[in-house]
């Protein structure tokens, strides 16, 4: 593969110094804001985690660098700059662990891979139990994911306890610890690291990264794609991948493609920053809430999603009642800790609650999408594995199941258990 | 310490009611009326705590809820309290407060190192390092997590209790300063259910801390008759130390009520009360926020805003600092110059940055006596814990830079003010637009998708005159919008208005070197974000607001960027070279606006009635027998009832065997049963069920299964004919409503034209459930209107008669593959049928038994459960239930078997398992693999469903489903388990009774 | 925070309603002579619009009633509500 | 029926009447409990527009159906209807009446498409009145209860706290302020509802009512 290597200006502690005697003049732009080009060989739609990680991939793994990443608002603004940054590949069935733990593995060597520091913080996932069916079901997928050889315990709740004082196991509570499953590779990252690391990867291979700069709608002559008509004018490209999270229905219509997805509101907060008191991810489904604490110091705090079709980025008080009095519940200490900032997400969920990475009926168009409350995690390895569709015209192993077909067909992946809720 | 900086008079604190604290240690005074703040002001204490990143001195800069640096850890152990603003904490007697972030003190602080390597931490300066090697991440994070984090959380249970309340109005007023007052008297006087609420212990706004007149006396008699009037009002409610923390969709809002200023003590008032408003209309007169002015070193202890330095003097009667610098663009700073002069303080000047300020006010400042120093900035502080002096320098032509010589002004107090910031938080959250005012350099509201409009200050009114005037328009407006048209004939309040120039807007002000390069001009106060960390952020192509926000976490803090937001958007602008910061626009404005408890939020929904414990007829019977407790769904079923000494294991055996043996009783009146009547109730059920169902005889039972329209199982159970239009349907405990949902769905929303009602009543019916051989026994002795021979009252039928003399519905159903009877009786009789049979039953060897016990004895029988061998990947034909499938009608989800995946012949069906080891019971939720091998990855077959030990059988047995599951009968699978791998043969789901001898006998 | 005006009780909070997805979607009378692929429209393909949307409510914890909605997805705005059976209000069709 | 002795109702066991007030030394108590066990309760089914539907019910009960969404006909402690939805009502009568009243309504309704069904043990009522009663009420209840807007003769089915009920003021003294309501509950949740209002009163007094 010919690859044509820009100079970069690697990040380091000895350019950090450097840059320090000249107070900081001198650093490059981590990435260009080039007009559109008339042409490009392939266009991104979506200027998420997942489109920058495929422009990147496409760059660096298939040598496409003529291409553009177009953005409507600003790169890593959608779901990727609003989510709880849970990274963990504990899914049940056998092609979510073989995606989510490749996009794993990728993210393990990613600060390095970018030269962009992403802090991963591995710091352990656990999922919780509270009733006998959950206890089950979570022996169930951490049996799999270890016969997936993914690293995967249970802990029961005196192990719980060992590892996380501050929770509150008594079986007095109204819905007792009954066990764990734990992920100990599993952990956080720092989402617009995710999004600012690849961004800037992808520009020093070429890729044109377009800001502020709409989809409008999408060109198709005979069955193929052709290029999309942006508000910044019409855009020329024989392969299109739609890679737009909350907005994917939108951007499908565009091309008249209907889709098993729904848009729902997606809330998460933090709180005012504390000195450390929780040093791992703590997630329960069955009671609605998932929290770990960020380096600054804050807890961050994921809701269930809203009931309802909303493309409003924001979401109803109740939902959040509901999640912080589950977790006053586990965390009775938490009580007098204080919300600093919430917000909502658009979340594009599908029936089987996992993704489609899929070739399209038009020709040349290709949807990354569905990802709904679980995304992030996947980043690298969805766009790893849509740049390989994208170039060769056809899914790599890892993302073949995920096709649209399978809808159609019947041959769902059933994520509820490990994906019910958001995270 | 004493109050050295307490005036001899004035201010509105009871001087009558002395109050002590301790601040770090040290015992001090105040009055009541005192913030903490105000208190600490008066007792000379500058340092109050230590910067997030670079642990710089820092002391007190506001008056209110944008104070960004005062943060307190308030009292110890159980009501601690962290990052508590100095300057919304209201005195109380014995109050204890420190500083945080610091160690060991705010005098000298250890980790003040940071700032030795400030330039090695510039915005984002964590992105470009601590990656090599990969590994060593985890230890320097370490290291980063120690040093954030502000305060400490608490670490003890919280002794106080959190409430809500939910409230209608027609019009809901935020803030109760002059515009929001004007406009709840306004409104009140309509006849409107009007709310008033204001974050702070009394009404008056910004006119608390002035020494404004209205209608040519003191505000303060205006506010006093105000108060009065709205108390007199019936419809009107007036909430103080309420804080409107969120706006949302159709005019819904969220509030925050501090119940107890100071900390009960227990008892039964709450600490906090949430409040959830829907209003018909809001009005939104929040005020407006003092922006600083930025230039270097801004950050010094004593470096506040000049309308916080006002209050302090006007509100509390404190001067915060003994010789004053005024530093302004604007005419509002002279207010506080004149004040300053007023309370004998010294030296006080005024540096303007504009040229020859000539309105109302510097004339009058001119007048007193006090220096005004124009078209000049400061371009630098000394004094690191204190303000000691400032240097003063002239601006240049285009204010890029200073010239001339520098005077140095010695001050220990400089007030500062760039103008102010209508609050349009509120207006934000629910979707209002802003636009930016370039004249005046402010952000107001634009376009709303709520009944709501922003008024006085927080719409860029910033005339007393103005706001009072705009204050009872839109009052009378929103009463009217909301149907109230009640004319008033009162005479309005006016106020002299004051003539005030233009400010003269310098975003960041120059010193004699490039911004960055002498000293630090600051944005966030409390994330320690500069002008050059914007500036950087830009110059790497951050270029979008929401960048720039993110990549120097600027606005981040637990203010919000009150003051630091808007400055740092236009630095942004420029270096940009956007001209109008309005292009570069605000960071999205995001609840709360101020911080609110995860207590608050939580409300009465903790401990005991976090969630309901639904409880049967008999629930109390079980916990004085001592059962242990499974939680399904809501409801509390008994799981099984250990006597003294016994394991689970030991009473599960003996519940089993005595169900098989002699005869057992399980409480199951949490079945769902739905009651469907009507003409077409039989062709209903022929849609739902995957079975036929007009052929049922009156009186009889059938079991039926429903799907989804993808084809898998949903749920299963076993319905009646009571008549000839009158089915009774049973669901699993667990789906009761959503099956109840789901039949009113399709009744209602696709066949209306079926002539059906359906009505829960599950909760009239307790459900006694016996079972074993000598159930019929035990039933005969309560019975002698029912015969219940096995050919009178064959298996899958039902009888109504007396049980117990209790009217009853007897169904000859069966969960177990026992002969049973479940007894239905109406709930209020459950619990005196069931105290009396199992008095009476202690002769046949009756045991109650629980949830576990039925589970056994349900696999044993290989019956399924939906939810254990279902999870929405099963289709009926996986469970080898193709019998229940109708070939002769159509049926919800029938036409998915059809498709491709369905007819897939590696599916997984279900099988029985028996272990090589019959002691050994097989985890459920297991996976099965075709080698013997544990070294992963192995392809897995299947999954373990359902495991137990069975007594009656005395070996353990398990339910499975496994790819291909019926052609492996006979063969050995593996369960691969961490450190062994067990070995099991495949065998049919069925282990007792095949023939069903039992359960027809 | 959705404030719902169901057509037999009134206003009421979003509290006590059940979203039922998307409005008029129409149970087909033969299933059998569907494709694979128009079942598969049928059972999962949805429009899932931003702006005007028509969805189907229950007042599950008032009057138990289904009922079709007319909202605009971007603001959340309500158009009205209207009886299943009939047609949806002025301005959203 | 049979051994009236041996019923019990859901709260039964906590011997409400015989408890002591609660609230820390309040003069009077806000808010009055008690639980109003076993009250007949039917579930009616049948079209409003159907007049031989609505006459049915006004012979066989002697009152009639109400129409309007969340009203109900009749008089509190008397035979009342409550409605629950376009095609839904509830009648409601002292203890041990449903059989009686079901085969009048029966009777007077035969070859109508109606469904009746004995609901009696389905829900119990706790009754709440005072002057608070309405302020404990909002502390979980999102239905506007301001006497503009709800009043005697109302009557909802809604959320209070995390549970559902039928909710139906009975009267208000607009002098004292004072309201009463009867609040229908599911019997498994009424435990619940109990422990509910007994600590969101607390602060208000609490006192037993017989
Ligand atoms: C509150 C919340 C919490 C979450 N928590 C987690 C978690 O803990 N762990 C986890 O793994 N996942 C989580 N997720 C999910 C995760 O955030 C997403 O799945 C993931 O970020 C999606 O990335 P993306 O790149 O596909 O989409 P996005 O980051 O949303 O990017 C899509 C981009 O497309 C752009 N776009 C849309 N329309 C157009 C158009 N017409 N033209 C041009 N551009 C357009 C958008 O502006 C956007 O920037 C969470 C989500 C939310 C909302
Ligand atoms: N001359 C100037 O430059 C200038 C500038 C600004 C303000 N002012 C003066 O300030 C006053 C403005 O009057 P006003 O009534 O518009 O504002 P105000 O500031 O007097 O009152 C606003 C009130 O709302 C409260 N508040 C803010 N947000 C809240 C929330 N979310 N929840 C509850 N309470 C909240 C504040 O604490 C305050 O009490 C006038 O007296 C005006 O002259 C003058
Ligand atoms: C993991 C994570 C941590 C965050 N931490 C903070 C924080 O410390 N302070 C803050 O103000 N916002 C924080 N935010 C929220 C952002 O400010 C912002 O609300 C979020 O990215 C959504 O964008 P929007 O509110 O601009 O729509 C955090 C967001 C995420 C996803
Ligand atoms: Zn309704």
């Amino acid at each position: 593969m010919a690859e044509v290597e820009k100079p970069v200006k690697k990040y380091s502690l000895f350019s950090l110094a450097r840059n320090a005697l000249s107070f900081h003049q001198n650093w490059e732009k981590a990435w260009r804001s080039p007009e559109p080009k008339k042409h490009y060989n392939a266009i991104i739609i979506g200027g998420g985690g997942h489109g920058l990680a495929t422009a990147y991939y496409l760059a660096k793994e298939h040598g496409l660098t003529n291409i553009a990443v177009i953005e409507k608002g600003w790169l890593g603004g959608g779901n990727t700059g609003r989510n709880t940054t849970i990274i963990r590949s504990n899914y049940l069935w056998d092609e979510s662990a073989a995606i989510y733990d490749k996009a794993l593995q990728l993210y393990e060597g990613l600060s390095q891979d970018l030269n962009y520091n992403i802090m991963l913080s591995q710091r352990g996932v656990l999922n919780l139990a509270h009733n006998l069916h959950d206890v089950r079901e979570l022996k169930r997928r951490v049996h799999a994911i270890r016969l997936n050889g993914i690293d995967s315990e249970y802990l029961s709740p005196a192990q719980i306890k060992e590892m996380i004082p501050i929770i509150d196991i008594s079986p007095s509570i109204r819905y007792p610890v009954m066990g764990a499953s734990l992920q100990r590779r599993g952990g956080v990252a720092r989402h617009d690291a995710v999004a600012w690391g690849f961004a800037r990867a992808a520009d020093a291979r070429g890729v044109d990264i377009i800001q502020q700069c709409e989809v409008t709608g999408i060109l198709r002559e005979g069955g193929r794609v052709t290029g999309v008509e942006t508000t910044r004018g019409t855009i020329h490209a024989p392969k299109v991948g739609i890679v737009t999270a909350g907005h994917t229905s939108v951007l499908a219509a565009m091309a008249g493609i209907r889709l098993p997805i729904t848009s729902y509101p997606l809330q998460a907060m933090v709180t005012e920053p504390v000195k450390p008191i929780l040093n791992s991810v703590v997630m329960s489904n069955a009671v609605h809430c998932y929290v770990s604490q960020s380096d600054k110091g804050e807890l961050v705090l994921g809701a269930g999603i809203d009931g309802y079709n909303s493309y409003t980025q924001r979401g109803s008080l109740h939902i959040v009642e509901e999640q912080l009095a589950a977790v006053c519940m586990l965390f009775p200490i938490f009580s007098r800790l204080r919300i600093m900032r919430k917000w909502g997400g658009i979340v594009d969920t599908c029936p089987d609650a996992s993704p489609i990475i899929s070739k399209t009926p038009v020709e040349g168009l290709y949807i990354n999408g569905g990802w709904g409350t679980g995304g992030f995690k996947a980043t690298p390895g969805s766009g790893w594995a849509f740049a390989h569709t994208m170039a060769r015209d056809e899914p790599h192993a890892l993302n073949a199941p995920y096709a649209l077909d399978r809808f159609t067909s019947g041959a769902l992946i059933a994520e509820h258990g490990a994906a019910a809720v958001a995270h | 310490m004493s109050q050295i900086n307490r005036l001899a008079h004035g201010g509105r604190i009871d001087r009558s009611k002395p109050l002590h604290f301790t601040f770090n240690g040290q015992a001090m005074r105040g009055y009541a009326g005192d913030t903490l703040a105000s208190a600490l002001i008066a007792n000379g204490v500058r340092l109050v705590g230590r910067s997030f990143k670079y642990h710089r001195p820092r002391g007190i800069m506001a008056a209110g809820a944008e104070e960004a640096n005062a943060l307190v850890q308030l009292e110890s152990g159980r009501r601690t309290l962290a990052n508590q603003q100095a300057t919304r904490i209201e005195l109380y007697e014995g109050l204890s407060a420190t500083s945080i972030n610091c160690w060991p003190g705010p005098n000298f602080d250890l980790m003040a190192v940071n700032s030795w390597f400030h330039r090695l931490m510039p915005a984002g300066f964590y992105y470009k390092t601590f990656m090599w090697p990969a590994a060593a991440w985890k230890y320097y994070e370490h290291f980063i997590r120690r040093a954030a984090g502000l305060g400490v959380s608490p670490k003890l249970p919280d002794p106080d209790q959190y409430d809500q309340m939910n409230v209608h109005c027609d019009v809901l007023v935020v803030g109760g300063g002059a515009a929001g007052l004007a406009a709840a008297l306004a409104a009140g006087r309509t006849g409107a259910r009007v709310i008033l609420a204001d974050e702070q212990a009394e009404l008056g706004g910004q006119l608390l801390g002035e020494q404004a007149e209205i209608n040519g006396k003191p505000a303060s008699h205006w506010l006093a008759a105000g108060e009065s009037e709205l108390a007199g009002l019936a419809d009107v409610t007036v909430l103080k130390r309420t804080t409107v923390f969120g706006y949302y969709d159709h005019n819904f809002a969220g509030m925050l009520e501090t119940r107890t200023a100071k900390l009960p003590n227990g008892g039964a008032t709450t600490r906090q009360r949430l409040w959830h408003v829907r209003a018909k209309r809001v009005v939104i007169a929040a005020g407006a926020l003092e922006r600083p002015l930025i230039f270097s070193d801004n950050d010094r202890p004593g470096v506040m805003l000049a309308g916080a330095v006002r209050t302090y003097l006007n509100r509390y009667g404190v001067r915060a600092g003994s010789n004053a610098v005024v530093f302004t663009n604007n005419d509002d700073a002279y207010r506080t110059a004149i004040a300053l002069k007023d309370a004998g303080v010294k030296g006080v000047c005024v540096i303007d940055t504009r040229l020859a300020p000539h309105g109302e006010l510097p004339t009058q400042a001119l007048q007193a006596g006090i220096a005004v120093i124009d078209n000049s900035t400061i371009t630098g502080v000394t004094g690191k814990r204190r303000v000691q002096s400032v240097e003063v320098m002239t601006l240049n032509a285009d204010a890029s830079g200073v010239i001339g010589p520098a005077r140095t002004f010695p001050c220990d107090l400089v007030a500062t003010s760039g103008g102010w910031n209508p609050v349009i938080h509120l207006h934000s959250h629910a979707g209002g637009k802003a636009t930016f005012d370039e004249a005046r350099g402010l952000f107001i509201a634009a376009d709303t998708l709520q009944a709501s409009a922003c008024i006085g200050a927080a719409n860029g009114e910033f005339q007393l005159n103005d706001c009072l005037k705009d204050g009872f328009r839109a009052g009378r407006d929103a009463a009217a919008k909301a149907g109230f048209k009640k004319a008033s004939r009162r005479k309005l309040p006016t106020a002299a208005v004051v003539d005030e120039a233009p400010a003269r807007i310098i975003w960041a002000l120059p010193t004699t070197k490039p911004i960055g390069q002498r000293g630090k001009h600051f944005l966030d106060l409390q994330h320690d974000v500069t002008v050059a960390d914007v500036q950087l952020a830009a110059r790497e192509g951050y270029r979008s607001v929401e960048h720039t926000k993110r990549y120097t976490t600027l606005g981040m803090a637990t203010d919000q960027g009150k003051t630091g937001n808007i400055p740092g958007m236009a630095v942004l602008a420029q270096a940009l070279g956007v001209a109008n910061p309005g292009d570069v626009g605000t960071t999205t404005f995001r609840p709360p606006y101020t911080p609110v408890t995860l207590g608050a939020f939580a409300g009465r929904n903790v401990g005991p009635l976090a969630d309901p414990v639904r409880m049967t007829p008999m629930h109390h019977w079980h916990e004085l027998a001592g059962c242990k407790w499974e939680d399904v769904g809501q409801w509390k079923r008994p799981w099984y009832y250990p006597k003294d000494g016994e394991s689970m294991a030991d009473a599960v055996n003996r519940e089993c065997l005595a169900a098989r043996n002699a005869v057992a009783l399980l409480d199951a009146s949490t079945l769902g049963k739905i009651d469907i009547q009507g003409p077409d109730a039989a062709e209903f059920l022929n849609r739902i069920y995957t079975n036929a169902w007009s052929g049922l005889a009156i009186g009889r039972c059938r079991y039926g299964l429903m799907l989804k329209e993808d084809g898998m199982v949903f749920d299963d159970g076993v319905t009646t004919r009571l008549g000839e239009n009158h089915f009774l349907m049973t669901t699993t405990t667990g789906n009761a409503a959503a099956v109840l949902g789901w039949l009113e769905e399709w009744l209602q929303t696709e066949w209306p034209e079926l002539k059906v009602y359906c009505n829960s009543v599950t909760e009239a019916w307790a459900t006694l459930t016996l079972c074993g051989p000598n159930a019929r026994h035990l039933l005969a002795e309560f019975t002698d209107d029912m015969d219940l021979s096995a050919d009178a009252f064959p298996f899958m039928s039902m009888q109504e008669g007396t049980v117990g003399d209790i009217p009853a519905r007897v169904f000859r159903i069966s969960f177990t593959g026992e002969s049973s009877f479940e007894v239905n009786v109406p709930a209020s009789y459950g619990l005196a049928l069931w105290t009396q049979l199992f008095n009476a039953g202690e002769k046949y060897g009756l045991t109650p038994y629980g949830t576990e016990a039925m589970h056994v004895l349900r696999a044993e029988k290989g019956y399924i459960i939906v939810g254990q061998e279902t999870d929405g990947t099963v289709i009926p034909q996986d469970l080898g239930m193709q019998w229940i499938l109708s070939k002769k009608k159509d049926f919800l989800g029938r036409r998915s078997f059809a498709r491709p995946d369905s007819a897939r012949g590696d599916r997984k069906q279900l099988v029985g398992l028996l272990t090589g080891d019959p002691d050994m019971v097989l985890e459920e939720g297991a996976q099965i693999v075709a080698e013997n091998r544990n070294n992963p990855p192995i392809p897995m077959i299947g999954h373990v469903t359902s495991s137990y030990y069975s007594a009656n059988l005395g070996r353990s047995i398990a339910l499975a489903l496994v790819s291909s599951g019926r052609d492996r009968v006979g063969d050995t699978v593996y369960i691969p388990m961490p450190g062994k791998v067990i070995s099991a043969e495949v065998t049919t789901p069925v282990f007792i009774d095949p023939q069903g001898e039992r359960l027809h006998g | 925070m959705l404030l719902i005006p169901c057509p037999y009780c009134g206003e009421r909070e979003e509290t006590e309603f059940h979203h039922g997805g998307e409005a008029h979607i129409e149970r087909p009378q033969d299933p059998d002579a569907l494709s694979d692929a128009e079942w598969a429209n049928y059972i999962f393909m949805r429009t899932n619009p931003k702006g005007l949307f028509h969805e189907r409510w229950v007042h599950a914890a008032g009057c138990r009633r289904w009922f079709n909605m007319a909202r605009n997805t971007a603001t959340n705005a309500i158009i009205g509500t209207y009886k299943i059976g009939e047609k949806p209000p002025k301005g959203a069709r | 029926m049979v051994k009236p002795f041996l019923r019990q109702s859901p709260l039964a066991h906590l011997h409400l009447e015989a408890r002591r007030p609660l609230g820390d030394g309040l003069p009077e108590a806000g808010i009055h409990v008690a639980e109003r066990p076993h009250r007949s309760q039917i579930a009616v089914r049948g079209q409003a527009t159907d007049p031989a539907f609505l006459q049915g019910i006004e012979k066989a009960l002697g009152i009639s159906l109400p129409t309007e969404a969340c009203t109900a006909s009749g008089k509190p402690g008397d035979l009342q209807v409550l409605w629950m939805g376009p095609d839904e009502w509830l009648v409601v009568g002292g203890p041990d009446n449903a059989a009686l009243i079901i085969s009048k309504l029966t009777t007077a309704l035969v070859d109508l498409q109606v469904a009746l069904v004995d609901v009696s043990e389905s829900r119990t009522v706790i009754e709440l009145s005072g002057k608070q009663a309405r302020v404990v009420l909002d502390k979980g209840c999102s239905i506007d209860l301001h006497p503009r807007s709800f009043g005697p003769g109302q009557v909802v089915n809604t959320l209070l706290g995390r549970g559902h009920v039928l909710l139906h003021q009975t009267d208000h003294e607009p002098a004292s302020g004072s309201s009463a309501y009867d609040i229908y509950v599911h019997r498994s949740y009424a435990e619940y509802l109990w422990s509910w209002i007994e600590d969101a009163a607390r602060e208000y007094g609490l006192a037993m009512r017989s």
